[in-house]
């Protein structure tokens, strides 16, 4: 029997609240899903951004002056108080009033890493344009616009000459820290950690201590964490080396969306290895140029990201795309086995690529999901191929004796079919 | 550095390296197959970067969670699919060595060879020489560009310092030589013929290392015609070689094997081998009868065997001295075959050569199976002239020496003459490749580049045509020579345009239907080869008349019999490094020696009998002059001969091969002025150190066991089944207490015809090559842990002293009732719906169970971290650098690298069955016969092996697994192999 | 622990707790329970203790054990991923046999184990208060169960004269 | 159920329940000697030794080994059969010999069990370091995972995860179930502190009582009844690692048995020799008393003409097989280059147990103690000749070797046993090495106070 007292009732709802907060933490945890690739995504960024920064910096400082446009004075400035960098700053992200306007260029212009896709140049991507450029040549994007899209939203800025070399001098900034991570999100690893301490400390109540006189809570907190860290163990295990739903930022803002969605490109047309050869091959330069030698504006994106495709064709230096679909060496895996062969379509592994802005893995890639596919798709028997080696499935299945034949039922599931 | 292939991001940092000079060309560089006529500048940085743009090639990477870039190219290339091999018809040319091959390129890498089965010279076939050469390419030791004086240089400084001093030299009179060995290729005579012109007083001297001078001065003399002749083995019923390894070393064996071994059907034809010899040479391992003697006899058993025929063809006497051997059984069954027999000698004396050639005449051979129409141009050099020339060099009479491809300061047995000449020239120029023992010491190095990276053409034999072409571009600054010396002699044509220029002119008309030069050109190209046939034939006459014939029995000098206790020594090339060009190749210094399965260096053979004399054991180190050397006890090796292979102990041809064995070059001579590949000695020192051999087979008896059966040929004849009556037993008695699994569908299957297979190792290499087969070295293999999938048994039978040989190549059997699966935990070996073996890398935690439970032990452990491909760092053992940067483009992108721990095995390339699949199906068809083609099976010189599927009926497979000398290894053990033996048949016949 | 009093009989030896037993049984006493500090032999039949069911527990649970075994290796080879191993058949029974054996024989141990603990209520416990720390060494002890002290000492002490004890209480 | 009219003591010496309690608890309740610490640091160096060189091959590869292309498993095997072998004796003496009803063996079957344990877990050390990829040791387990794959039930060494991880539970658990009351004794003597903490919460409140004591009894012969097929079935099965194989030498039907009566015979060399030492050290010469030795003594000489007869018995049926391979395999194990193994193996074996048909040397603790050494060494030379002699020559003689042993191997062995005594040292500091209950009763055997019922028999 247990007797409650008042101290006793805290005690008792102590572990319970304790156990909302996990439980609540945990959905809003696996509710804005991987935050693993997120860690990734952030990562590259930053290296991919310091290695050049450094060297054109370099440049920077002893180049700057040489840039620079005699009209004006102003633009030569390179030394800056502290004062003057935080006013830069508070105009970047537009909390100082100009007038009856407020400008704030982070409103577009990201300073963090984002998810989303977002069309515009992100701070980063802008600070490194301007880098080797004068604050004079920033002032003609800012007050004399010249795109379509620029044109609608850099209107009528009342910035002076002043606040736009602050401005920069204050993108500089990004050249070096590159841009900061989104959110501090709470990892799954502390929650585990808080829901083990919870879990020991009941046990260990439950066996020696005994605070807790009633004994239905500490099992109540022992199974719910007990399960709640073999679920998490779990999962993490099963993840282990997976990327599914990896999603990193490319160099270019190319959206499969706009190409094969809207245009309507066939997924060949730039993949166009995947059919002869066992990789599908990311387009080279030259693909990209069958269209965009014409094409230079999009809709979204103006001309700054199509021109990064020219300008590396011009400059001829391969754009360095982040590899998404990736499986490991031991794995032999042909494009043109399943694309020609067994005539699959794209989407069948790689999803609904239409719609993705940004494209993401879609199968984890793992074994198991290889066989699944392997057991549920059925071989075509009309093949000369296997009218020779399958006489029996062929007329058995003209004979109406079974109504397919699975890829696993002609060696799919065998070992070395894959692995070699 | 060795994560290359992992990444691309390591790329990413090289280029930034390079932005600061960028070329234009960049991507030119595959152009350059398209574009036949350019030979591109590009460094070896352009070249990484072209093999890192295909992400598909680049799946050899680890698991790794970091991010990874796919790059592609800025422009793609026309005729390159990343991820689709190309093939390159081309030749092999490596001093006196030649292979019409395909080259396969994955992603711009050439990672294999293949022979070229349209060649009218090899057929096909390769070498395990032809089969390595391509890791050559991947050599870091290669010369990386021109130097001066050992510095780095320009091409353009050095070009024209030479330029003017050959030119000040032509000015002043002096003499300029250049040094090659036997140039067949048309266009390169060509330019060098325009080089001489130019260079008034040059002189150009041909020399051989291995010579045959001796055979040429003695053609020269009988036929009048100074040429090797065209040995046609296929056309005689009887061989006798008196010291000639023409299955392993001599003049063009892969030729010789295709030839012979057409001959070695029991079920149709089948010739007799006659060795006589005294070290056991992979030629004499294979004779139906091999009569062991010391080389100093090889004249005097010649004489008798003269005396004989002489005796019956034209009723004349011979003087003869007592023969040491019996050779009326010789004698006899070559008039037996008169016109359909080959008498052939490895000797370098010409009077023996003469005698040959006086022998082969009686029996009317000339014509017959010793053809002139389309001699053999791969050996041309005479002795002679390089002895003339080194004196010349030290008297100082020559001003300028161009060497290239041609090593004297190694070779060469009086070497230090040479160099001491070689002081005494004012220009010296090498043009060979790689580092080597001369180019150390001469001024400018002008470095060639891979046969693989250049244009050539090639004519083997006479009439017989066929075209190198590049399957990369240069990986260094290099520049084939013919390019350099167009380029010294003034003209401004590459040497692809001026070939292309030459062929046209000169060879075109040989083909009357074709007039378009592009088409001609394009078409030969394709197939690599022009062989207009032999239409203009020039016949030698074939009965000279003895007045005319310029020789004579009695002039014949017999060298006094040395006393008995005088050693002979017979220096010989191992088929594996040959003189020791490839010496930097650690496959072919893996390779084990088909008779002795030693690798990794040289040994003193000596008899069992005259060990127990001396009281020798396996491993004593020797004392022989200066040189230390081990001993192998070698039965089968002549009494009173010691056996010492050339080619070993280099000091100068980069990592790998430096000191690996004992030079021996120093201890030839000559006689007659040509090099005698025999010596002798008077006594033996023993040292009193031990050598540990790498050696991968120790036991050399079958024990009993029926592991390579045999019969004669009258049995076979009598019954099919001759030496394989267990296999009737066995198929009756063995029963499986389970329903036996069939394979409807494939059942993938080989035979391997031991008849044929003549042990020579081209199988292993190509092997290793197509399956990314690590490379251990020398400690390892000696620990017992070589890492070969395919393996060449080798045993002896009969008498310890004069012992033959068979060879069983041994691969996984692919057994239906594989004990192996029956016990790996993991399930990591099982069998596939086709019949196969396989094996999952990925999946394997490496109990080495399954390699206990082969009664074939075939399976592969990777003891160590061999490969860099495994979890674990700092654990790595790749004492040959093949997990470098560059070693690493051979390996083949289709075949995973196994990590270490794993156990690994012949998967019957199912790489190559898988992609065949593909392709019939794509196709909408059955496959062909034949269509799948092994690494082994498609290059085997004596076409020993064939891999196909069993179920299908018509296949040369099924003809042979259903004939009377079928049997499986082991088979009473019931594990079902699918590769299948052909019982080895000899003829005994006399 | 329940709140009933008892009265203690202890002994030093195994001999006068058997009488002790016996006489105590034989005048209709509640003996609640007997400590020992060794298993005493012919305590069991004294106290008329049933045989204990643990084993048909252990029974049980190797049954289901074996079935479990058994079937999961048929499932296996015959269902999830059928492999060809050495050219076996997918259903091999003698294949299956040693790890059902071993699987049964787990389960059971286990089980038998995990009955004893509970029925025993024994279990990993901080603190422990034994009724008296000889027991484990070289007491035995008789705890009759009583309502009330007072009166059943006397009886008791009455009943157990000529036996002896050490101590009652 | 016969008993001998007259029985000898089974303990020697007047005893009260009092004085075997506080003789037997006294290692845990007093201050280690010297000795102790020497044999803890040596056997502690031992280990490190050993650990270092696990480092070592984990972390270079199997390739640190002798093994090759031939010999796949050489000294790494036979260690571990020797260990698993060696923990045969104490389930054989707890299970076995408690249905059997063998009194005596009340004394020494805790230490013998303790030995169990840790010579298992030596053993279970060899098959994980001797994989090639020891970090993928979990691909074992039949586990549900994404690649849809579980593990192959037909190998041999799946039974043997399975047998292993079995018997070492079953014995684990069936020890500390005989521990609780001990551990109870233990708990009520020391009188406070953590240490009493420890093994109050180790005691599972245990407090004697008859129904207690009833279950235990029962599930401990129950536990016995199950643990005696198990003995029998772990070195089957590891008998089957070699017996279902192909290879000739190991491809026989009487390993099973064979193995069985092997493993007994050097796991009672293993009691003898920890006994010997242990009743020595700790003035345990009351309970593990002379005919204890004698006794086991008698099971050496029984199971070692067991094993002597299995040899002969391979010997001849090699000869009446006429398979050629086999009458090879068998012929190079006695006169091949590895001849002094096997004569190793026949002379510590079979030679030398058979002198304990004499009785004097029989009831000689000196010799006993050199003797079970010699059956040691001479057991794991069975499991070498077993092992490498049948690889290093197999069916294709191209593939004959010779197998040479590296430092690491022995270092292995050597670490294995500083990981046993370590173990056991540590043991007897903590645990009683002598049943204190069971000893108990059988105190009076040999008294006159004789009880004619057995425990749990009724």
């Amino acid at each position: 029997m247990c007797k409650y007292s008042h101290e006793g009732k805290i005690k008792c709802l102590l572990p319970l609240i304790l156990l909302f907060f996990i439980v609540f933490l945990a959905l809003s945890n696996s509710l804005q899903a991987q935050n693993t690739t997120k860690a990734q995504v952030t990562d590259t960024s930053k290296v991919q951004h310091k290695d050049t920064t450094k060297a054109q910096l370099a440049d920077t400082s002893n180049d700057t002056l040489k840039h620079q446009l005699p009209d004006s004075l102003i633009y030569k400035k390179i030394i800056f108080t502290t004062e003057e960098f935080i006013r830069g700053e508070r105009l970047f992200y537009g909390l100082v009033y100009l007038g009856d306007q407020l400008v704030n260029c982070a409103a577009c212009h990201n300073t963090t890493v984002s998810d989303t896709l977002n069309w515009n140049p992100d701070a980063l991507e802008i600070s490194i344009k301007y880098l080797n450029k004068s604050a004079y040549d920033l002032s003609k994007v800012l007050l004399r616009p010249i795109g379509k899209t620029m044109k609608l939203v850099h209107k009528e800025f009342k910035l002076t000459a002043e606040d736009i070399v602050l401005i920069k001098a204050y993108m500089n900034k990004f050249e070096t820290i590159g841009l900061k991570q989104s959110k501090p999100v709470i990892t799954n690893l502390l929650l585990l950690i808080i829901a083990f301490i919870l879990f020991l400390v009941a046990t260990t109540d439950l066996i020696i201590k005994k605070i807790f006189k009633n004994r239905r809570i500490t099992w109540a907190v022992i199974t719910v964490t007990g399960v709640f860290i073999t679920w998490i163990l779990a999962v993490n295990a099963i993840a282990f080396g997976r990327s599914k739903g990896y999603a990193p930022a490319q160099p270019i803002k190319f959206s499969h969306a706009v190409h094969a969605g809207q245009n309507k490109t066939d997924c060949n047309y730039c993949h166009y290895t995947a059919k002869i050869s066992k990789t599908a091959g990311i387009p080279p330069g030259s693909i990209c140029l069958n269209c965009h030698f014409l094409v230079r504006n999009g809709t979204r994106s103006g001309t700054a990201e199509i021109a990064k495709v020219l300008g590396a064709i011009d400059q001829n230096k391969p754009v360095q795309w982040v590899r998404i679909y990736r499986l490991p060496d031991f794995v032999f895996f042909s494009h043109e086995q399943h694309v020609s062969a067994g005539g699959i379509n794209c989407e069948a592994c790689h999803g609904n690529v239409k719609e993705m802005n940004r494209l993401y893995q879609v199968p984890d890639l793992s074994m198991g999901w290889c066989i699944d596919c392997h057991k549920a798709r059925k071989v075509n028997l009309s093949n000369e191929y296997y009218k020779t080696y399958y006489p029996d499935f062929v007329s058995s299945f003209k004979a109406g004796k079974i109504d397919s034949v699975m890829i696993a039922s002609i060696g799919g599931k065998d070992c070395g079919k894959c692995h070699y | 550095m060795k994560k290359y292939w992992k990444d691309i991001e390591s790329l990413k940092s090289k280029k930034e390296v390079r932005s600061t000079e960028k070329k234009p060309e960049e991507n030119e560089l595959f152009a350059l197959l398209s574009d036949p006529g350019k030979i591109l500048p590009a460094s070896r940085r352009d070249f990484l970067k072209l093999c890192g743009f295909s992400i598909g090639a680049a799946a050899l990477a680890a698991c790794q969670s970091k991010v990874s870039k796919a790059v592609p190219y800025v422009i793609a290339p026309v005729e390159l699919t990343p991820g689709v091999a190309l093939y390159y018809a081309s030749s092999y040319i490596n001093g006196n060595d030649y292979c019409s091959i395909l080259v396969k390129t994955r992603d711009g890498r050439p990672i294999k060879i293949e022979g070229n089965p349209d060649s009218g010279v090899t057929r096909g076939g390769t070498s395990a020489r032809v089969q390595a050469s391509v890791l050559d390419l991947y050599d870091g030791g290669r010369l990386h560009g021109p130097m001066k004086d050992g510095i780095p240089s320009q091409w353009e400084l050095i070009d024209n310092e030479i330029i003017e001093k050959l030119n000040k030299i032509t000015e002043e009179k002096g003499t300029i030589v250049l040094l090659t060995p036997t140039i067949y290729s048309p266009s390169t005579e060509a330019v060098i013929s325009g080089f001489l012109k130019k260079f008034n007083g040059s002189e150009w001297v041909e020399y051989d290392a291995i010579s045959y001078s001796a055979m040429l001065e003695a053609n020269k003399i009988s036929f009048g015609k100074q040429v090797i002749p065209d040995y046609r083995f296929d056309k005689a019923d009887l061989v006798v070689s008196v010291g000639a390894d023409f299955l392993g070393t001599w003049l063009s064996p892969i030729e010789y094997t295709k030839q012979f071994s057409s001959r070695r059907d029991p079920e149709h034809d089948m010739n007799w081998l006659i060795q006589l010899e005294s070290n056991l040479s992979l030629t004499g391992s294979n004779a139906d009868k091999r009569i062991q003697i010391k080389p100093s006899q090889e004249t005097a058993i010649l004489l008798n065997i003269y005396k004989d025929i002489l005796r019956s063809v034209e009723n004349r006497n011979a003087n003869a001295p007592e023969s040491p051997v019996d050779v009326n059984e010789i004698s006899k069954k070559l008039l037996a075959s008169k016109g359909k027999s080959l008498l052939i000698s490895g000797s370098n004396s010409k009077q023996i050569q003469l005698l040959v050639n006086e022998i082969n005449r009686l029996l009317g051979n000339i014509g017959e199976t010793i053809l002139f129409n389309s001699y053999l141009r791969t050996h041309k050099a005479l002795d002679t002239s390089f002895k003339t020339l080194v004196k010349k060099m030290q008297k100082g009479a020559v001003n300028a020496l161009l060497v290239w491809n041609v090593n004297p300061a190694y070779t060469y047995f009086d070497r230090d003459a040479f160099t001491e000449g070689l002081k005494k020239v004012e220009l010296t120029v090498s043009l060979s490749g790689s580092p080597d023992e001369t180019n150390s010491s001469v001024k400018y190095l002008c470095p060639d580049s891979h046969y693989l990276e250049c244009w050539n053409d090639a004519e083997p034999k006479k009439g017989l045509f066929s075209l190198m072409q590049p399957a990369i571009n240069q990986i260094y600054d290099t520049r084939q020579m013919a390019d350099s010396l167009l380029k010294w002699t003034g003209s401004t044509t590459t040497f692809h345009d001026f070939m292309y220029g030459y062929w046209v002119e000169n060879l075109m008309k040989l083909e009357p239907a074709s007039h378009n030069p592009i088409t001609f050109f394009d078409s030969v190209l394709q197939k690599g080869i022009f062989e207009p046939g032999t239409s203009k034939t020039e016949i030698i006459e074939k009965h000279l008349t003895p007045g005319i014939l310029p020789f004579n029995s009695t002039s014949i000098k017999i060298s006094k019999g040395p006393t008995e206790k005088t050693l002979e020594i017979v220096f010989y090339e191992t088929v594996a490094l040959g003189e020791g060009r490839q010496a930097n190749n650690p496959w072919l210094q893996e390779l084990p020696d088909p008779v002795t399965r030693i690798c990794w260096d040289n040994y003193v053979s000596i008899s069992p009998a005259m060990a127990k004399e001396y009281d020798l054991k396996d491993c004593d180190v020797l004392k022989l002059g200066e040189t230390e050397i081990p001993v192998h006890i070698q039965p089968g090796q002549a009494y009173g001969t010691i056996g010492i292979a050339l080619g070993y102990g280099r000091l100068k041809c980069g990592k790998v091969g430096d000191r690996v064995g004992v030079d021996v070059w120093r201890m030839l001579s000559a006689e007659e002025g040509n090099i005698k590949n025999t010596g002798k000695l008077e006594k033996i020192e023993k040292t009193g150190k031990v050598y540990p051999f790498a050696q991968t087979q120790t036991h050399h008896s079958m024990e009993g066991r029926a592991f390579v059966r045999e019969a004669e040929l009258k049995e076979f004849r009598a019954n099919p089944a001759a030496g394989n009556e267990e296999h009737a037993y066995n198929l009756e008695h063995n029963k499986s207490l389970y329903k036996e699994r069939t394979y409807p569908h494939h059942h993938w299957g080989m035979a391997i015809d031991l008849s044929k297979c003549t042990g020579c190792g081209n199988c292993v290499i190509a092997c290793q090559a197509e399956n990314n087969v690590p490379v251990v070295g020398k400690e390892e293999v000696h620990r017992v842990h070589e890492m070969h999938w395919l393996r060449i048994d080798r045993y002896f039978t009969g008498e310890e002293d004069n012992p033959e040989v068979v060879f069983q190549p041994v691969l996984c059997q692919h057994c239906q009732n594989a004990p192996c699966e029956n016990v790996c935990p993991v399930a990591a070996t099982n069998h596939s719906s086709e019949g196969l073996n396989q094996m999952i890398y990925n999946r394997c935690f490496g109990t080495r169970y399954c390699n206990n439970n082969c009664p074939y032990k075939v399976r592969r452990f990777n003891w160590f971290n061999y490969s860099a491909a495994g979890t674990l760092t700092g654990n790595l053992r790749d004492k040959e650098e093949m997990t470098g940067d560059l070693r690493r483009m051979v390996l083949n992108p289709d075949v995973t690298i196994r990590a270490q721990g794993v156990i690994e095995k012949c998967s019957f390339c199912v790489q190559r069955i898988q992609a065949a699949k593909l392709k019939a199906k794509y196709e909408n068809r059955a496959l062909y016969d034949n269509e799948i083609q092994t690494a082994c099976s498609q290059s085997c010189p004596a076409n020993a092996i064939v891999f196909g599927d069993m179920n299908d009926k018509n296949s040369e497979l099924n003809r042979l697994i259903t004939s009377g000398r079928r049997y499986n290894l082991l088979e009473e053990l019931y594990t079902m192999p699918s590769v299948n033996y052909l019982t080895k048949i000899k003829n005994k016949i006399v | 622990m329940n709140n009933r009093s008892y009265i203690s009989i202890s002994f030093d030896d195994e001999v006068p707790l058997l009488e002790a037993v016996k006489k105590l049984r034989d005048n209709k006493e509640k003996i609640a329970d007997v400590l020992s500090p060794f298993p005493v032999h012919g305590l069991d039949e004294a106290l008329s203790i049933k045989r204990s069911r643990i084993p048909i527990v252990g029974f049980i649970f190797g049954a289901l054990g074996a079935i479990l075994a058994f079937g999961f290796q048929a499932w296996v080879f015959t269902v999830s991923y059928p492999l060809i191993i050495g050219g076996k058949p997918f259903f091999s029974v003698p294949t299956f046999v040693p790890i059902t054996f071993e699987v049964t024989v787990l389960f059971a141990g286990l089980s038998m184990v995990a009955a004893l603990l509970i029925r025993s209520h024994l279990k990993p416990e901080i603190k422990f208060t034994p009724v008296d720390e000889r027991i484990t060494d070289d007491r035995f002890v008789i705890l009759v169960d009583t309502p009330d002290e007072e009166i059943n000492l006397k009886r008791i002490t009455s009943i157990l004269t000529g036996i002896n004890t050490v101590e009652i209480r | 159920m016969l008993q001998s009219p007259i029985r000898t003591p089974l303990i020697e010496g007047s005893k009260t329940y009092r004085s075997i309690t506080s003789d037997i608890l006294s290692p845990m309740m007093n201050k280690a000697g010297k000795f102790w610490y020497l044999g803890m640091t040596i056997s502690s160096l031992a280990m490190l030794f050993g650990v270092f060189m696990i480092f070592w091959t984990v972390w270079q590869g199997i390739g640190t080994w002798g093994e090759n292309r031939t010999v796949g498993w050489a000294f790494e095997i036979t260690t571990f059969v020797w260990w698993i072998g060696i923990g045969h004796a104490g389930t054989f003496i707890s299970a076995i010999l408690l249905l059997f009803r063998q009194k005596w063996r009340n004394s020494i079957n805790r230490s013998a069990e303790a030995m169990t344990i840790f010579a298992v877990i030596c053993a279970a050390l060899f098959p994980l370091i001797h994989l090639g990829r020891p970090l993928l040791t979990f691909f074992i387990f039949p586990y549900p995972n994404t690649r849809g794959l579980w593990v192959n039930f037909n190998s041999p060494l799946v039974w043997d995860v399975f047998a292993i991880s079995t018997y070492f539970t079953i014995s684990l658990v069936f020890w500390y179930v005989g521990l609780i009351p001990d551990i109870g004794t233990l708990r009520d003597k020391i009188k406070k502190g953590l240490k009493k903490n420890i093994y109050n919460f180790l005691s599972f409140g245990w407090k004697g009582s008859a129904r207690d004591w009833h279950r235990h009894e029962i599930t401990s012969i129950m536990l016995a009844a199950i643990a005696t097929p198990l003995v029998l079935s772990v070195h089957s099965i590891v008998s089957m690692d070699f017996a279902s194989s192909i290879v000739p030498g190991w491809h026989t039907t009487i390993f099973p048995p064979y193995f069985v009566a092997g493993a007994i015979f050097s796991g009672f060399a293993m009691v003898q020799t920890l006994l010997i030492i242990t009743r020595k050290a700790m003035g345990l010469e009351d309970f593990i008393t002379a005919s204890h030795i004698e006794n086991m003594n008698k099971i050496l000489i029984a199971t070692g003409s067991i094993v002597g007869l299995a040899y002969i018995t391979e010997m001849f049926m090699a000869w009446y097989s006429g398979v050629e391979y086999e009458h090879y395999a068998f012929m190079n194990r006695a006169t091949g280059p590895y001849w002094w193994a096997y004569m190793i193996m026949i002379g510590c074996n079979v030679v030398s147990s058979q002198l304990l048909w004499i009785k004097k040397l029989r009831k000689s603790l000196a010799f006993t103690f050199f003797l079970s050494i010699v059956i040691n060494i001479g057991m794991w030379f069975e499991r070498f000749v077993i092992i490498v002699t049948s690889l290093h020559r197999d069916y294709l003689t191209s593939s004959w070797t010779m197998y040479k042993p590296t430092i690491v191997e022995f270092g292995l062995l050597i670490g294995t046993l500083g990981i046993f005594f370590t173990a056991f040292l540590l043991f007897i500091r903590i645990f009683p090495v002598i049943s204190i209950s069971e000893v108990k009763s059988i105190l009076k055997i040999g008294d006159k106070h004789q009880h004619k019922s057995d425990p749990g028999h009724e």
